[in-house]
């Protein structure tokens, strides 16, 4: 495949430039670009379900019109109730959206603030804090959850602040690798010199200069960590239950008429939770490669 | 050579001073169940009680169905076992060859659509992929791939073997990680001078390359997916009818059978511990400098 | 004459056909394998506990019991040879077979002798206040029994009951196993548990773990004779509508009970047979009559009146049922036809709610006062009935167009049967009752019957119901009782404790090779005696 | 003596994407290598020297990368025919590929390139030309020429002891050896490079090596594989004094043993001038001088070219610091490699370029012209 370069006049080039960012390579504009179009229709669904202006009430049952094509009238064609499919996905983002922040919310403030502790006073403090970390990260997520399913009978609510429990860990190991990066950097034992007092200098540098890049990237991570959780579990039948609709619970009702050839009814479903949890994780990773962290693993 | 055994040591200490952290968690929870059943006692002699119940490997009766709970659970243990390690097997078989293909074409003709076939792939949600594959391959070759209908029935051993293990490999969104993970830092091995120099001697980039580059960052990934496999195993047993440990654990959470709950989340954390220690000492050995 | 040659003609050529199909009829094979797959895993394998069909089917095939109803409904001896009933009808005598053995013990060759003790043993157990069964409430009719020798034994009856034989239907347990065992909770460390003794036609082999298939051998001592199918397979399965596919690929020979939608793929299929059997069960919405909304008739009336029942059986399940007025299975001689089941008419439903006093509207649910037209129903959660749901949020739509907003609360089965038996919290229930062999609906119905545990879940308290019930249950003379629940079934129409729905029509699909098939309504393996498979397969 | 390698008209050009220009890393390169002689390659950093020498082992790899230029090499006897056979892969009509008994490591590149002009365009399809360069220089690398780079330590593997790593190489060359016999090479050439307790340093990890030690494994390997030209990028340049002058020696007593050519490059003149045979001058991507040393930078009759003139008397010798004298700087700076410079590129900072020689200075770059025996020099002065 011949590459083509070609030189425009003698142009001077101004003094003085520096990149703040790595000029983003195509990979990441696309990326990027996906993962905005994503963010951008869960905001636009979860507007419409919360105000439910445009869609029909998602619950109305019409047992004469059961499994429609798309139609004008439904744009997803009908359930094997006759409910509008449509509707039904836009409100399947109320099940997955407050919920979904509330775990990004709990695992990045916890994970900030044990992440600098852990950073700044390493000895016996972190090693007790990691010992915890460790033992929480050990049980796989999904039977944990399965554990708090058993004892409390939760609803999604309580089901996140567990799911955001079980990513702090995660968080902890960015932010405290950040923090070890920074500790001796220059400008940081400058900033000490200069008597500004340590909270201001954690605050004001550590945090929100550099550690912000890495909460961004967890955060639209998390997101889609947390729909692939709440659809798992509806899918399972423990977490939205019928009647609510949320995306899968409908792949799992979807499912009885696999056989039947009546593929279409857990097939859009399911290419809404693809589509997001792929937009959220390319936006992740297009950030990440944007700022040029380097987020270990 | 001691110094491989400090590390050992080390390891096993801290994985025995975690699962009883897991345990005492799991204690917790246990007593927190509303009800009354037979392993509740109060206070500290009941968690001795359970410790040594759980270390001791014989692990009491379901409250449900007054099955021992070693004959449920240890042949549900080998077939999660098989289903995760052959899941680990076949994201690495695609994942490190398209890594590999991605880092050295870069972002040029065929290795994109690659790299972006593979997120696709690993971001289909696993229990409807695991049902689309089992309804294509039913309707395209007569067999259906489930795990009793070759124990007795017709259909071919081989299949129903293989696609629960190709499902939860595919799915559950390990193969872009991976692909990512080795795309970068191949992307960084190739560019520091001692793969230059390397090169200077005719050696091929990707031998000189792979050490730091593939091997070192698979065995840190690798080893860290334990977990979600396990997770992802729950969804795909549920699929596939495939009689593990997953299966069981939505089964007594349905049936609210705590103990064998408990049991199960014991077993998988020793599956993740072992996991870690694996890496650790692996780890070690590649790489001198984390001594 | 024309008339008479033609009939006559007809039965000679039906009698040739009988004839050479005989030796087809008889040819009964034996050997084989069958496999059978069910949704789910049993909970336990002994008699007394276990209270969910899949273990029941199993038991009925690993246990005997005294007597039985043979397909033709009459009684038949299974461990007992004769048996006579004192004139005082408070009496019954058992004379056991001497030649019955227990299945052998893994590893032996022969087990144990049957004798009463077993029986003796057995009933004990069953009926002791701390035994975990919900089998007491229909043997509390049993005063005593004792062991009259080893061979006989005796039940004294608290008052005399109309052809109680069929009523000594339990199965027995081994009680050389059971030493030292006043009562069963389901969480001891018995042999039993592990490993099922019966002296049913086949025996126990193997269970690799909860979730894994249970394996059964025919029992060769077996004193009705050995059965000709030599082993049968249990195999659970985790999701509903992988047994169906597995069926049609070969995986599983025969499935209990195909799910509506499926039965149109294997009616098209020749290799399978479609065999109807009506389960002597009725579908119904129950209410809690202690909720002071639903005990006004005309609300529950009105409920009625706002379902569509027909279409839903239409399209739910491909009309495989019938629509039923009372709590009787239709065609048995209890059912009074002339007692239309509630046609469906939403104006209706609205001026009876209306009538009521229920006329206020805010948000869509009406009013009336302080009480609001809003119900909480209990549905126990599990993917199988997948039709269950259709049914339920179908009806939860249907009521929000009158008006009446029900609430839909999932539970496991454990903590609904807790939730409706035991503490009453709950508004409606949508579940169905099997009937047993006397069609006894006291249990239901009968204000005494109301409390923990017990099954009128409703409170549902009317004396004359409860004058009815008494005379029927203690008349002796047939007639008269079928009158009686004649009678009953229009009272029950009206007063609408329940809203009955239909009685489904349930589909075994089985391989073609297996012959002479005949399904138990409830416990279904009850002739598998008969059965056979066909060598050379489909 | 025989020639060796010999560069012509080398042309090295990288783009910059955001500003869409070429930067032209090196403009036109000639060099003659003789055999057994010692070429230093002298320049200020960014002069291009570096981009030669890996244009040279042909590990140029970012786009366009080499754009013009031939490079006759004499592979070692039992390579040649597989060389001759992958360069002339592809080829029906070989022309002029071999010159005597050196061959076009470069030939066919044009076939890769087409040139426009007004705008200046290009269109190079690198991956073909990589593919196929890399599949040439498979037998040159490691085995004809090998290449020093300029840190010693992250020119080693850090995961793997130095020991392997140079077993390995050995063993990639002779694969009839044993393991023992591969061992008492590896001991041997780590004895040749003066390393004085070798079997220690086999079993050492790159990590716990010093600067100097590092650079003598570094030696060993590249000659594990006893090339005939081993080209050194700035080998003393990461050392401290004492250290450079052994490793300088150590270069010498290895030439003189292994009858080696080497091809010294360095921004300091001072060790090029110790133990070079020829040197040649860069600046700016063109070899602005090059000849013997005694031409160049002869005391004789001082040095030719303005700015090899200023390049010497800008670096203080012992004497000078001795004596005192004031550094003399070369005023202004590199010019920018993005801008095609139509002239000679010292023009700006040349003293001499006054007066009538300016304008011809300005509108075209000097050709190199002959002024002693093999010493030319690109500078309208001499003309």
């Amino acid at each position: 495949m011949k590459r083509f370069y070609y030189e425009e006049e003698q142009v001077d080039v101004e003094e003085f430039h520096v990149p703040i960012y790595r000029r983003a390579s195509v990979r990441d504009v696309v990326s990027i670009g996906f993962g905005l179009f994503v963010v951008a229709y869960l905001f636009i669904f979860y507007f419409i379900s919360i105000t439910n202006t445009f869609i029909q009430n998602p619950m109305d049952v019409h047992i004469g019109q059961m499994f429609q094509r798309p139609s004008f009238e439904h744009l997803f064609g009908t359930d094997f109730l006759g409910r509008d499919i449509f509707s039904r996905i836009v409100k399947g983002t109320e099940a997955f959206f407050v919920p979904g922040l509330l775990s990004i919310v709990i695992s990045t403030s916890f994970g900030l603030l044990f992440g600098i502790v852990t950073g700044f006073y390493p000895k016996i403090l972190s090693r007790i804090i990691f010992y915890f970390l460790n033992v929480i990260d050990s049980i796989p997520r999904l039977i944990l959850i399965l554990i708090i399913i058993v004892l409390f009978r939760p609803s999604i609510y309580l089901i996140m602040v567990f799911a955001g429990i079980t990513s702090i860990p995660k968080v902890t190991v960015y932010i405290q690798s950040k923090v070890e990066i920074l500790k001796n950097q220059r400008f940081i034992e400058a900033g000490k010199a200069l008597g500004l007092s340590p909270g201001s200098i954690i605050l004001k540098h550590i945090v929100w200069l550099s550690a912000k890049s890495v909460l961004i990237i967890h955060a639209t991570l998390g997101m889609g960590e947390a729909v692939l959780i709440e659809t798992s579990l509806s899918y399972l039948g423990f977490g939205v239950q019928e009647p609510d609709p949320s995306w899968g619970n409908m792949v799992a009702m979807g499912i009885d008429f696999f056989f039947q050839g009546r593929l279409w009814l857990s097939t859009i479903p399911a290419v809404v939770i693809l589509t997001t949890i792929m937009g959220l994780y390319l936006l992740g990773d297009g950030l990440n490669s944007i700022y040029n962290e380097k987020v270990s693993r | 050579m001691t110094r491989f055994l400090k590390i050992i040591v080390k390891e096993v200490i801290n994985t025995f001073l975690l699962v009883i952290g897991v345990s005492a968690l799991l204690f917790l929870l246990f007593n927190m169940m509303p009800g009354e059943f037979l392993g509740k006692g109060e206070g500290v002699r009941s968690f001795l009680l359970l410790l040594k119940r759980l270390f001791t490997l014989h692990f009491g009766v379901s409250i449900v169905s007054g099955i021992d709970i070693n004959s449920i659970v240890f042949p549900a243990f080998k077939n999660t076992l098989i289903l995760t390690v052959g899941a680990l097997f076949i994201s690495l078989l695609l994942a490190v060859p398209i890594g590999i293909f991605s880092a050295f074409r870069g972002f040029k003709t065929y290795s994109w659509p690659l790299s972006m076939l593979s997120y696709i792939v690993s971001s289909i949600p696993v229990f409807y992929f695991g049902y689309l594959v089992l309804y294509l391959v039913s309707r395209y070759t007569g067999y259906l791939p489930i795990y009793y209908v070759q124990s007795s029935g017709k259909g071919s051993r081989v299949l129903a073997y293989m696609l629960p293990i190709l499902v939860l490999g595919l799915g559950n969104n390990s193969i872009c990680e991976i692909v990512r993970l080795i795309t970068t830092e191949l992307d960084r091995v190739i560019s520091t001078d001692y793969v230059a120099d390397s090169r200077a001697r005719g050696e091929s980039i990707l031998a000189s390359a792979a050490g730091e580059g593939i091997l070192i960052p698979l065995v840190s990934i690798v080893f860290s997916k334990v977990p979600f496999i396990i997770g992802g195993a729950v969804i795909v047993e549920q699929v596939f009818n495939w009689p593990g440990m997953g299966r069981l654990a939505y089964q007594s959470t349905l049936d609210r059978d705590m103990p064998v709950l408990i049991v199960i989340a014991f077993l998988s954390v020793l599956m993740v511990r072992v996991g870690m220690i694996a890496r650790n000492i692996l780890l070690f050995h590649l790489n001198p400098r984390e001594a | 004459m024309k008339q008479f040659k033609r009939t006559v003609f007809f039965s000679v050529v039906f009698i040739l056909i009988a004839l050479c199909a005989a030796p087809l009829l008889f040819s009964q094979e034996t050997g084989g394998t069958l496999v059978y797959g069910e949704y789910g895993a049993p909970t336990r394998l002994v008699p007394i506990l276990a209270n969910d069909s899949i273990s029941i089917r199993l038991i009925e095939l690993i246990y005997g019991s005294l007597v039985f109803y043979d397909s033709n409904g009459e009684i038949q001896g299974d461990l007992a040879q004769r048996w006579d009933i004192a004139k005082d009808l408070k009496t019954v005598t058992f004379y056991l077979r001497d030649d019955v053995r227990w299945h052998p013990m893994p590893g032996e060759s022969e087990g144990e002798r049957f004798t009463a003790d077993d029986v003796v043993k057995t009933f004990k157990i069953m009926m002791h206040p701390n035994t975990v069964t919900s089998l007491q409430s229909r043997y509390n009719f049993i005063a005593a029994v004792n062991k009259i020798d080893d061979y006989t034994v005796q039940f004294k009856l608290r008052k005399p009951v109309l052809n109680v034989l069929g009523r000594f239907s339990f199965k027995i347990l081994p009680a050389y196993l059971l030493q030292g065992v006043s009562y069963l909770r389901g969480d001891e460390d018995l042999s039993i548990y592990k490993h099922p003794i019966g002296t049913g036609p086949y025996m126990f082999v193997s269970q690799k773990g909860l979730s894994s298939e249970i394996v059964l051998k025919a029992y060769d001592a077996y004193y009705l004779g050995r059965p000709f199918i030599d082993t049968i397979i249990m195999r659970p399965f985790a999701d509903q509508n992988i047994i169906t596919q597995t069926l049609l690929y070969g995986g599983i020979d025969m499935e209990i009970r195909v799910p509506p939608r499926d039965i149109a793929e294997i009616q098209g299929d020749s290799r399978f047979e479609l065999n109807p059997y009506s389960t002597l069960s009725f579908s119904f919405f129950g209410y809690n009559l202690r909720n002071p909304v639903l005990a006004i008739k005309e609300v529950r009336q009105a409920i009625s009146y706002a379902i569509n029942r027909q279409e839903m059986l239409d399209s739910f399940f491909e009309g495989k049922g019938q629509l039923i007025s009372g709590p009787f299975a239709p065609g048995s001689w209890a059912y009074n036809l002339d007692v239309k089941p509630i046609n469906y008419s939403e104006d209706m439903a609205n001026s009876l709610l209306d009538r009521a006093g229920f006329t206020e509207r805010t948000k869509g649910i009406r009013k009336r006062g302080s009480y609001e037209l809003r119900f909480e129903m209990v549905v126990p959660i599990s993917k199988e009935n997948e039709t269950t749901k259709r049914v339920i949020l179908a009806f939860q739509n249907y009521l929000a167009k009158v008006g009446i907003q029900v609430d839909i609360k999932w539970l496991e089965w454990k903590a609904w049967t807790e939730a409706v038996f035991i503490d009453h919290e709950f508004d409606i229930i949508y579940a169905d009752w099997i009937f047993d062999d006397s069609f006894d609906i006291s249990s239901l119905f009968h204000s005494r019957e109301i409390g923990p545990g017990k099954n009128n879940f409703g409170a549902y308290r009317n004396p004359e119901v409860d004058a009815l019930l008494d005379e029927a249950n203690t008349t002796l003379d047939m007639e008269k009782k079928r009158t009686i629940y004649r009678h009953l079934h229009a009272i029950l129409a009206e007063d609408v404790p329940y809203t009955y729905l239909w009685t489904l029509t349930n589909y075994a699909a089985y391989n073609r090779k297996v012959r002479r098939v005949e399904i138990h309504p409830t416990r279904f393996f009850t002739y598998v005696r008969e059965w056979y498979i066909q060598r050379g397969g489909g | 003596m025989p020639l060796i390698a010999s560069l012509g008209g080398l042309k090295v050009y990288f783009y910059d994407q955001k500003d869409k220009r070429f930067i032209r890393a090196v403009e036109d390169a000639s060099l003659s290598i003789d055999e057994g002689s010692v070429l230093g390659l002298v320049g200020e950093s960014g002069c291009g020297k570096t981009v030669t020498a890996l244009s040279m082992m042909g590990l140029v790899d970012s786009e366009p990368g080499i754009v013009g230029g031939e490079f006759y090499f004499r592979p070692k006897g039992d390579d040649r025919r597989s060389v001759i056979h992958a360069i002339l892969r592809g080829f029906r009509e070989s022309r002029n590929y071999r010159r005597g008994e050196l061959v076009n490591l470069f030939y066919g590149l044009e076939n890769f390139i087409e040139f426009r002009h007004n705008p200046f365009t290009m269109i190079k399809d690198n991956e073909k030309w990589l593919r196929r360069h890399n599949r040439i220089m498979e037998y040159i690398r490691g085995r004809n020429i090998s290449m020093i780079f300029q840190n010693p330590l992250r020119s080693l593997n850090p995961f793997t002891p130095v020991g392997a790593q140079l077993m390995k190489t050995i063993g990639r060359f002779n694969h009839e050896k044993d393991e023992n016999e591969i061992f008492e090479m590896a001991m041997g050439l780590l004895r040749s490079t003066l390393l004085y307790n070798p079997e220690s340093i086999m079993k050492m990890y790159p990590g716990s090596l010093s600067l100097g030690m590092a650079q003598r494994v570094i030696i060993a390997i590249a000659l594990a594989s006893n090339p005939t030209l081993l080209i050194a990028d700035e080998p003393t340049s990461g050392l401290d004094t004492t250290n450079r002058y052994r490793i300088i020696d150590l270069l010498e007593t290895i030439i003189d043993k292994m009858n080696l050519t080497l091809v010294l490059i360095s921004h300091n003149i001072h060790i090029v001038g110790l133990i070079a045979t020829n040197v040649a001058v860069m600046y700016a991507g063109i070899i602005v001088e090059s000849g013997g040393k005694r031409d160049v930078l002869g005391k004789k009759h001082g040095p030719k070219h303005p700015y090899t003139r200023a390049l010497v008397s800008s670096m203080p010798t012992d004497s000078d610091i001795k004596r005192g004298k004031r550094l003399r700087v070369i005023q202004g700076t590199v010019p920018d490699n993005k801008i095609a410079i139509r002239g000679c590129p010292f023009i700006d900072r040349c003293q001499y370029a006054k007066g009538k020689i300016r304008r011809r200075c300005r509108e075209k770059c000097p050709d190199p012209v002959e002024v002693g025996k093999n010493h030319l020099i690109r500078c309208y002065l001499y003309y």
